[in-house]
């Protein structure tokens, strides 16, 4: 048996009964450490506020388009300090427009609530469809009822059919057009062929004529808004008809007739066959015509013209009678440039498709009338909700602010003001320009 | 601390609340894109602020322990399980976005933290056992540098009576005044020699001053045979049958020493992991807990 | 007058009658060899060494055989010097030569004879069973072992000085001397007058010269002078002259310092003339629990720490006991004492610290004395009578009211009662009174230490220690009239005597007494009765050898769970003005650690020998140290745990070079775990943030423990307690846990 | 009395209490060391607390012989673990029940014959709280020669007395008849009686010794049980006889039954006018009553006997002088045997003829009580004439040794007797054939040892009795029994050597020279008597280590004497 017995005395004793009281390696590095690892994360924020940077303290990366504006966090947020408090819709104003929305809506959001900064580099204008079905899942307009539907969750619930297939609409284009004819005739015809995205300016396949620049289509979209692919160009006589449907009108004349008004074409034909005349005098008389270059001139005008006005032209054309000059009348031809009216389609988004795919009416489709753009189920069978599906977002289809309304902002920032910022100089900047502060520095 | 059936209530309180956060936020991230700022965001931040600032208390309660604020043990208890709902309550907040600098910053932090926690947690879940029973002569850890110069002492007075301990070991001498309490009576007191040849008592000397002074001046080297339990046993068996049999019960006394000496360098490592990772824990926690406060008010403000 | 012719060894001789022949030939110059047998006492005849041959069939004691006519005297025959031979042989066998006597002073009467006689080497074995040696008295140590039973001493006791205490004991070879009945010499009615150790022929008997020390500042004082003291007028001379260096003669000027409290002394003083102040020069502070720094943030603290400092401590002694015929109030610790009083005896006769500090308010003159003279003159009855009558004029009505149950007396029961109380002095091993014999009186003891145990089967078990202000044998009284305990005296004690038929008119006058003696008596039993359940229940080697059973309350830490971040030492230092009660060292048992925090023992050593009685125990069992801890250290050399221990403290005191000011001095204090007795729960319990630090009572712990471990049997734990021990090779080992004092 | 009132305090407490023993000798104005003097030395008293059962077996010669050291080996084995508080086994002196050996009491309360399986059930039954079974003390009539009044009016020898008053005439007719003591010295009482009558002054005293104590002895039990009236009126007649006054009947405590009787019988005599201040309606004053003895052999000793009564430590006194004018409180005391007393009134009732004729031959007178015990078939008392040859007693009356046993030995009268070889038992039993044997009457008490006893250990045995029951107070008795018997157990160990016998002849002689009383002078009788007799056997212990009988342990090597 050792010797060396302990005891709780002896033990006890071998203590420094004080010991406790000094700091020892550990708990003097766990302090030290402490006030290091505090310094440096103050260290790091004292030398931004120093930099007069408030970056650090963004609660996430600005949009590209506001990243200028990192640095200051007042710039947007002014100096307000109340807790919760949204940006004002002001800061925004400053330099957007956000035309309003719907007259008849019952309130108007802030910019803010739709608008998430801080969300990193992505579009700020997408905005989450629930901002949108918060209110019309359950529409309340001003007076009366909503228009529409009242109660729209998404794409696939609520959503009404679309305005240009709804029962009873037909194409209102005064046009005679068989899709069949042109699909499935003895000239089968592609639908790429005939129609062509917007902003494709190659040059035309059939076409002799430049084309012309597509008119201005009124309607509600923001210029530039859509993707330059988006919609398909409208029917051109010139791009897609003329190829087969040439305006002939005299066997001694080569060329066509304008696609024109009556008054045009009676014009170059009259010019055309005095031209002939001219050059062919041989033929005065022939056929039982004048011997009078004008009078056959007359004649034969007269002859082609009842060619024109009532084959080639009323082929397409529903011609009217003529009222004064004996010239008959064209109806507007109608054709619908954009069938979404509050909504827009990118034809390119959905290049990878067979035309058919979306509109399988039109092979088939003999009359003009006949709405050949496909419906909301149709759509609805890939816009759906969940992963699997593309998007049915409302800002998938729709735009919020109605553009028409907009107004041009009078930019009044110059680049510094937009890029420093004097926190000693106050802060609100974008809000205190906004109300005409000081705006020179 | 050992994580057992008594923490039921806890965890099953920690789980509640966590469920309450959860079913809170399940719709709200639903309806809106989850931010800080919005009002649930606003809640979750500050009620994972709150426990972070309730977890880093345990140490201000620590320093006032007679307060009577509620038992250490709930701080305790408190401080693991809604430290471990931090994580949630912050990432509720955030919205699973780490945000900008500070905040991604403040992120990195608490993630630290939280596993440094459940690390110590883990550690503190064990060590202790092992400790308890890989050393069973375990002391005071800041006074192991203290025992340690008693024990050197004690084992010094104890070859008195084994040679002529040479003067080349004064300190030791000064060490034994030191350490008055840890004295057998009527043992081996100098002038109190076992009688033996001299030749033994010259190897006893030898052995001493090679082998276990060495080890006993720096008992952490581990090159000492002495630092190996098994060696040192053999060591020890080797020297009992060199030398006569009186001296055994003193060779004894001098091997239980070693092993002492051998057992304070384990509980010096076992508690280095014990209280180490605090060194990790706790400074971030500090900062996590300053910045989170910077954040909260920046974040307040605009 | 009748003449008788006799012959001695053939010389013959004429003697008168009645004259016997040991003298017959004395008177003749023929010496016969004696022991038991000297001129000034009655002869005994017992040690037959003077055995004669008178010519009959047998030998003849010559000490008590009468001289006759014709008879033919043998003093040195053969036969005679035979068996004289053999007499003292035999005595030599049982004689530890050489005795004390022998080796002092060379004259040992039987160590004389033998080498007188050439007796070499006895033939017989020694005895087997000793006798033992007695050193309770002062004065004189008793070797039994030497004493040849020649009852030289009884005569002398008996006969000469007519002290009476001196006889035989026992019977046949266990017979021995006996002092009254069979005391210890220093417990018995001796007077110390040395007459016996005069009379003694071996070492039996021998002067003790208790301390070297020659006492310093002092006449010497020449024994007739002392002879003159009435106090030290029946003592033997030459006793008195064997210890004039144990006492002195000392002049102090007025306002001189006498003695301090805390100081350790061997003497007693006597005044002879003049008048001292006796007072308490230590602050009342500090030892019991405060927390926190001053002013406000002690407030404030107090508030959230949940101390309610204002709670009045029932049963805290309102008077303190000090060693002098007097007792100091709480409020206001000064008295004074004059001529012919006494005082120190404690520290002179037990080596207690001073337990006050005395200043000479007058010139005096006093007599310094060693434990030798005090123990003489304590002894005589005439200064008895008048410093219990001191006592009972200026301390006894305080003391009664000490007790808690008294303080409703009304003053003239007081009164009467202190007239009808008896101050009774014990020492050290007396027993006050035996369990299971009729309970007659009520104690108070006013100094000293008394011991309570409660016999058993496995032994006794020490219910509690009383010190001064403590109180016994209520229970006896209330109860069915029989001792429930055994009380024993555990130094020089002194206690009051209240008769068993006062106490009971106490009762009948004043029933809110009796009801709350019921109370406290009830208390005390079911308190008996936890301890017996403590004794009775399981038990485990280690828990029984590291002394854990003998605890009230243990401070476990729970190895498994700690994780050793000291919280509870801090939070111990924290509570207790930043000293740590608590040490987190000492052995283990299993997987707990047990704390070196203070156990509340059952058998709290620690509290025997305060001088001030400042340490404790209160009614619920913990004990603390009083804010008038004079710091002596006692009790922390005691603490076989080393859970007591002295640590300085800063006080304001009295500066005396600068009168109204005071100074700051650092004084130690003994501090103890006090459990944090003003909180629910101990602080460092309280603070341990891993449930691991518990206070529990050990017999409940280990019972839940032995089940638990039980429930797991196979569980690895104890598996690896022992493992842990043999690997370590150490066994952990109580230290002894009982005072070698209380042995009995 | 003091005994009487520590008794009182005893029976109150269990034990002497030290409160109540300062309280009586406050009472008593006797100083504390006075009492504590006899509480310690009388073996009834006890100054500690007492266990639930004290079991005290006797370890004396016939209980010896009947296993009485194998009974308390296996008590003590079987219930000291109880602890002290519950059991406690002694070893006791001869309680007087030799002739129903082992005999043992607990609590006092006394059991005869008692084997190991018994002695169990009693302890068992004491522990468990119950009444232990009294073994019922049956007294048969019997009829005894020695009684004159067989069935007429007892006390005649008295009546007639105070018809004569010729108190003179008992001393001469007791002279004439020859009547020794019986006690065991055989001095002659009229000379007793006559020394008392002429001392001179009012008080004088008379005892009848009845502490019948000596291991083997128990004919005044017997005689006790059987023939109180004679006891009793013997001690009337001595006391009329020698003018004293009072007298006591010393009886040890432990003959309960036989404290009884005579209590009884006192009680008798005095309603019949017998005793008391006016005897037989004379003015002759007569005080007779029991003293119970605390215990102790040495109490037997006469003079020690009267410190007793004292009230003292029953120490032996100096003699001179003697008893008969220096005995109680230093008067002229008369003091003799149970069976002197009982003789007395058979002599004056039958005439000094017939009591010669009792005898067996011409120079042995009376009728004796002879007790035999040991290895004999029928141990008891019996009534012979005086000088029958001792081989018509132990062969004849008692029935001879246990079968297929020879008898080795004999001891005559009890331990102090010593130990003859069975050679001697053609021996007469009178006074002076014993002696001319080279033994002793004495009290007549008979212990036979069989060819399978060691006589070493029976040596031992008695030896050991006597340092028992030692008084102490001479140096060579109270040390010299102590060696004597470290000696002698160093011998039954094997531990003896060739110069221990000189040392003990040496011891001997001087304890026999220098002791105070017969107690300390015949304590070297047992072991000198068996080296007289049986050295051989004796020598084979020491000089071989063997003990031919096998009965000594022996196992000396290692052990410490």
């Amino acid at each position: 048996m050792a010797g060396r017995i302990r005891t709780t005395k002896k033990l006890a004793q071998r203590i420094d009964r004080g010991y406790f009281k000094r700091l020892f390696p550990i708990s003097r590095w766990r302090r030290v450490l402490s006030f290091v690892a505090v310094g440096c994360g103050l260290a790091w924020l004292g030398l931004h506020a120093v930099a007069h940077d408030q970056t650090p303290y963004a609660s996430g990366p600005l949009t590209a388009a506001h990243a200028v504006l990192s640095r200051n966090c007042a710039s947007c947020h002014g100096q307000s300090t109340a807790l919760g408090r949204k940006i004002a819709d002001k800061a925004c104003l400053s330099c957007h427009d956000g035309p309003v929305h719907s007259a008849a809506q019952t309130f108007t959001p802030a910019c803010v609530d739709c608008h998430v900064e801080h969300r990193g580099a992505e579009q700020l204008a997408t905005s989450a469809g629930r901002v949108c079905t918060g209110c019309h899942s359950d529409l309340k307009v001003k007076a009366g009822r909503p228009g529409i539907a009242s109660n729209i969750e998404s794409f696939t619930h609520g959503h009404p059919e679309f305005a240009a297939l709804r029962a009873g609409s037909a194409d209102p284009a005064a046009i005679k057009f068989n899709h069949k004819i042109h699909v499935k005739g003895d000239v089968p015809l592609k639908c790429g062929e005939c129609h062509r995205p917007t902003g494709i300016d190659d040059t035309w396949n059939f076409g002799q004529t430049p084309p012309i620049p597509p008119p201005a289509v009124a309607g509600t979209m923001p210029s530039g808004r859509l993707a330059p692919h988006a919609l398909m160009q409208p029917i051109n006589y010139y791009q897609q008809c003329s190829v087969c449907h040439a305006l002939t009108f005299d066997d001694r004349i080569p060329d066509a007739a304008p696609h024109d008004k009556p008054e045009a074409v009676h014009e170059f034909v009259s010019r055309k066959l005095g031209e002939y005349i001219a050059a062919h005098p041989a033929d005065l008389g022939k056929d039982n015509s004048p011997r009078s270059p004008a009078e056959w001139v007359r004649f034969r005008a007269a002859e082609d013209e009842k060619q024109l006005w009532t084959v080639t032209c009323q082929r397409c054309h529903d011609m009217q009678p003529g009222a004064s000059d004996g010239l008959p009348g064209v109806p507007e031809t109608k054709i619908v440039r954009r069938w979404f009216t509050k909504a827009e389609f990118n034809h390119s988004a959905h290049q990878e498709l067979q035309c058919v795919s979306c509109h399988p009416n039109a092979a088939t489709s003999v009359k003009a009338s006949d709405i050949l753009i496909p419906g909301r189920a149709l759509c609805a069978e890939c816009h759906g909700a969940g992963v699997a599906n593309a998007g049915a977002d409302c800002s998938t289809c729709h735009l919020y602010h109605d553009w028409n309304k907009a107004r041009p902002v009078d930019g009044q920032f110059n680049i510094r003001q937009l890029t420093t910022f004097d926190v000693r100089r106050g802060s609100g900047a974008l809000l205190s320009m906004n109300s005409g502060g000081d705006l020179e520095r | 601390m050992r994580i057992d059936k008594s923490h039921r209530p806890w965890m099953i309180a920690a789980l509640v609340v966590l469920g309450v956060a959860l079913a809170g936020y399940v719709p709200y991230a639903l309806g809106t894109r989850p931010r800080g700022g919005s009002v649930p965001g606003l809640i979750y931040g500050l009620a994972g602020y709150g426990m972070m600032l309730f977890a880093g208390l345990l140490g201000a309660r620590k320093k006032v322990p007679v307060w009577r604020l509620g038992r250490a043990q709930s701080w305790m208890r408190g401080h693991v399980w809604f430290g471990l709902l931090t994580l949630p309550m912050i990432l509720f907040h955030s919205g699973f976005s780490f945000g900008g600098p500070l905040t991604s910053l403040l992120m990195a932090l608490l993630i630290l933290v939280f596993l440094s926690g459940l690390a110590g947690a883990a550690i503190q879940h064990f060590v202790p056992g092992m400790m308890t029973s890989m050393v069973p002569l375990e002391t005071i850890y800041e006074q192991i540098p203290r025992v340690r110069d008693q024990l050197r002492a004690e084992a010094d007075k104890l070859v008195r009576s084994l040679f002529t301990v040479p003067d080349s070991v004064p300190e030791l001498t000064l060490a034994a005044a030191a350490s008055g309490p840890s004295r057998d009576p009527g043992k081996s007191d100098a002038g109190e020699m076992i009688e033996m040849e001299v030749a033994e008592r010259e190897y006893a000397g030898g052995v001493y001053r090679d082998t276990v002074l060495p080890f006993l001046r720096n008992p952490e080297s581990r090159r000492s045979v002495l630092a190996d339990q098994g060696k040192a046993e053999t060591f020890f068996e080797a020297l009992r049958r060199k030398m006569p049999p009186a001296t055994h019960e003193v060779l004894a006394d001098l091997e239980n020493i070693c092993e002492e000496e051998r057992q304070l360098t384990r509980q010096r490592r076992l508690y280095l992991w014990l209280h180490g990772w605090l060194l990790v824990h706790v400074p971030l926690s500090v900062a996590l807990i300053v910045l989170g406060g910077v954040h909260a008010v920046v974040a307040l403000r605009y | 007058m009748k003449q008788i012719d006799l012959t001695i060894d053939g010389t013959p001789v004429t003697v008168a009658e009645g004259t016997t022949v040991f003298d017959a030939a004395r008177i003749h110059g023929i010496s016969i060899p004696v022991l038991c047998h000297q001129q000034n006492e009655r002869p005994a005849g017992v040690c037959r060494v003077c055995s004669v041959d008178c010519g009959e069939k047998v030998l003849q004691a010559s000490c008590v055989r009468p001289a006759e006519n014709g008879m033919k005297v043998q003093t040195d025959s053969e036969k005679v010097r035979k068996a004289r031979r053999m007499i003292v042989e035999l005595l030599m066998s049982d004689h530890p030569s050489p005795c004390a006597r022998q080796r002092h002073s060379g004259d040992c009467e039987l160590e004389t004879i033998a080498k007188a006689e050439g007796i070499g080497a006895p033939r017989f074995a020694k005895r087997i069973s000793p006798r033992g040696q007695d050193d309770s008295s002062l004065v004189i140590s008793v070797d039994h072992e030497a004493c040849i039973l020649c009852d030289r001493c009884i005569r002398g006791c008996d006969e000469i000085r007519h002290n009476n205490v001196l006889g035989r004991g026992g019977k046949g070879y266990g017979a021995g001397i006996a002092f009254d009945l069979n005391l210890p010499m220093g417990n018995s009615s001796c007077v110390s007058c040395g007459e016996c150790m005069v009379s003694c022929p071996t070492g039996a008997l021998t002067n003790k010269s208790v301390v070297r020390t020659v006492l310093p500042n002092g006449v010497p004082v020449a024994v007739e002078e002392l002879k003159q003291l009435p106090y030290f007028q029946n003592v033997s001379g030459t006793f008195l002259e064997l210890n004039a260096n144990a006492v002195i003669k000392r002049h102090f000027k007025a306002g001189e310092i006498i003695c301090r409290e805390g100081d350790y002394g061997s003497t007693a003083f006597f005044i002879l003339e003049g008048k001292v102040e006796i007072f308490l020069s230590t602050p009342m502070a500090h030892v019991s629990t405060d927390g926190g720094a001053s002013g406000f943030i002690r407030k404030l603290t107090s508030r959230l720490t949940g101390a309610d400092r204002q709670k009045p401590d029932r049963d805290r002694p309102r008077s303190i006991s000090i060693d002098a015929s007097v007792d100091l109030a709480y409020d206001n610790p000064v008295a004074e004492l004059g001529e012919g009083d006494l005082f120190g005896e404690m520290t002179c006769m037990s080596m207690y610290p001073r337990s006050a500090t005395v200043r000479a308010s007058t010139d005096c003159v006093m007599l310094e004395m060693l434990r030798n003279v005090l123990d003489v003159i304590q002894r005589n009855k005439t200064l008895r009578e008048k410093l219990e009558a001191n006592y009972r004029k200026r301390a006894l009505d305080d003391h009664l009211r000490t007790v808690p149950l008294f303080s409703s007396l009304s003053p003239e029961f007081i009164e009467s009662l202190a007239s009808k109380a008896e101050l009774v002095r014990l020492s050290n091993g007396d027993v006050i009174c035996r369990q299971g014999e009729v309970a007659d009186a009520f104690y108070l003891v006013r100094i000293g230490f008394v011991k309570i145990t409660e016999e058993h089967p496995g032994g006794d078990l020490v219910l509690a220690y009383l010190g001064k202000g403590g109180y016994f044998g209520e229970i006896g009284l209330l109860a069915n009239g029989l001792r429930t305990a055994t009380v024993t005296a555990l130094d020089h004690v002194e206690l009051v005597r209240i008769d068993g038929a006062d106490f009971m008119e106490m009762l009948t006058r004043f029933p809110a007494i009796a009801r709350e003696l019921t109370a406290v008596a009830r208390e005390r039993e079911q308190q008996n009765s936890r301890h017996m359940a403590a004794v009775t229940g399981i038990s485990l080697d280690s828990f029984l050898t590291q002394g854990l059973m003998e605890s009230n309350s243990l401070l476990l830490i729970d190895l498994d769970k700690c994780t050793r971040c000291d919280n509870c030492v801090r939070a111990c230092a924290d509570a207790h003005d930043g000293v740590t009660r608590l040490i987190r060292e000492g052995l283990r048992f299993d997987n707990y650690l047990v704390a070196t925090s203070c156990r509340q023992c059952r058998d709290p050593l620690c509290m025997v020998g305060c001088p001030v009685g400042s340490i404790r125990r209160r009614n619920s069992l913990e004990i603390v140290i009083e804010d008038w801890c004079v710091g002596c250290g006692l009790c922390a050399q005691n603490c076989p745990y080393g859970n007591i221990n002295m640590h300085p403290f800063e006080v304001m005191v009295k500066d005396l070079a600068q009168p109204g000011g005071q100074k700051a001095v650092v004084k130690p204090k003994a501090t103890s775990c006090d459990l944090c007795a003003d909180h629910a729960e101990p602080s460092c319990v309280y603070a341990c943030p891993h449930d691991a630090a518990h206070r529990v009572e050990p017999n409940q712990f280990f019972k839940v423990y032995a089940e638990t471990k039980i429930a797991e049997r196979d569980s690895p734990a104890t598996v690896r307690d022992l493992t842990a021990a043999k690997q370590t090779g150490t066994i952990a080992r109580s230290p002894h846990p009982r005072d070698p004092r209380s042995a009995h | 009395m003091i005994f009487d009132e520590l008794r009182a305090i005893q029976h109150k407490h269990g034990y002497l209490p030290a409160e109540p023993l300062r309280a009586l000798s406050k009472q008593l104005d006797v100083p504390l060391y006075r009492i504590n003097g006899v509480a310690e030395f009388y073996p009834e008293f006890h100054t500690s607390p007492p266990p639930k059962l004290r079991i005290e077996v006797c370890r004396d010669m016939a209980c010896h012989l009947r296993g009485a050291d194998r009974l308390i080996a296996d008590l003590r084995q079987r219930f000291l673990p109880l602890g002290k508080q519950v059991v406690e086994v002694h070893e006791r002196s001869c309680l007087g029940q030799c002739d129903c050996a082992p005999a043992l009491t607990i609590n006092e309360i006394l059991f005869r014959n008692v084997n190991v399986r018994q002695a169990e059930i009693l302890v068992q039954t004491g522990l468990a709280g119950l009444e232990m079974s009294k073994q019922s003390a049956a007294r048969p009539a019997i009829e005894l020669k020695s009684d004159p009044y067989p069935g007429i009016q007892r006390y005649g020898a008295l009546r007639q007395l105070f018809e004569t008053r010729d108190w003179d005439g008992v001393i001469s007719t007791l002279k004439a008849a020859g009547l020794g003591g019986m006690g065991g010295a055989g001095f002659p009482t009229s000379i007793k009686w006559d020394v008392v009558k002429k001392a001179p002054g009012p008080d004088k005293y008379l005892v009848v010794n009845a502490d019948e104590s000596e291991p083997g002895t128990f004919k005044d039990r017997f005689i006790m049980t059987h023939l109180p009236h004679l006891v009793i009126e013997g001690a009337i007649i001595g006391a009329l006889v020698t003018g004293a006054k009072t007298g006591y009947i010393y009886i040890r405590h432990e003959y309960r039954e036989q404290e009884a009787i005579l209590r009884e019988e006192l009680e008798y005599c005095r309603s019949e006018g017998l005793l008391g201040d006016h005897i037989l309606g004379s003015d002759l004053a007569f005080h007779l009553d029991v003293f119970v003895s605390p215990g102790g052999y040495i109490c037997g000793e006469g003079s020690a006997q009267l410190e007793a009564i004292e009230g003292k430590r029953a120490e032996p006194r100096h003699k001179p002088p003697n008893s008969a004018t220096h005995g109680l409180w230093m008067k002229p005391t008369v003091l003799n045997n149970v069976e002197t007393f009982a003789n007395v009134p058979q002599i004056l009732a039958r005439g000094v003829e017939w009591f010669k004729s009792q005898g067996n031959h011409e120079a042995a007178s009376g009728l004796k009580f002879v007790a035999v015990s040991g290895d004999v078939q029928r141990p008891g008392v019996f009534e012979i004439p005086m000088g029958l040859p001792l081989s018509d007693v132990v062969f004849g009356l008692a029935g001879g040794p246990r079968d297929g046993r020879k008898i080795k030995a004999f001891s005559p009268s009890g331990a102090a007797s010593g130990y003859q070889p069975a050679s001697k038992l053609d021996t007469r039993l009178d006074f002076k054939s014993m002696s001319a044997a080279g033994t002793m009457l004495g009290s007549g008490a008979i212990v036979v040892l069989d060819d399978s006893r060691c006589i070493l250990d029976m040596a031992l045995n008695s030896v050991t009795f006597f340092r028992n029951e030692s008084c102490g107070k001479c140096v060579p008795c109270r040390v010299g029994s102590a060696k004597m018997t470290d000696v002698l157990t160093g011998w039954t160990r094997g531990k003896g050597v060739a110069a221990d016998l000189e040392l003990i002849a040496d011891l001997s002689e001087t304890m026999k020279q220098t002791s105070i009383c017969g107690l300390g002078q015949f304590v070297p009788y047992p072991i000198l008597t068996a080296l007289q007799n049986f050295r051989e056997e004796i020598e084979a212990h020491i000089l071989h280590a063997k003990c031919p009988a096998g009965v000594c342990p022996m196992r000396g090597h290692g052990m410490v004497r």
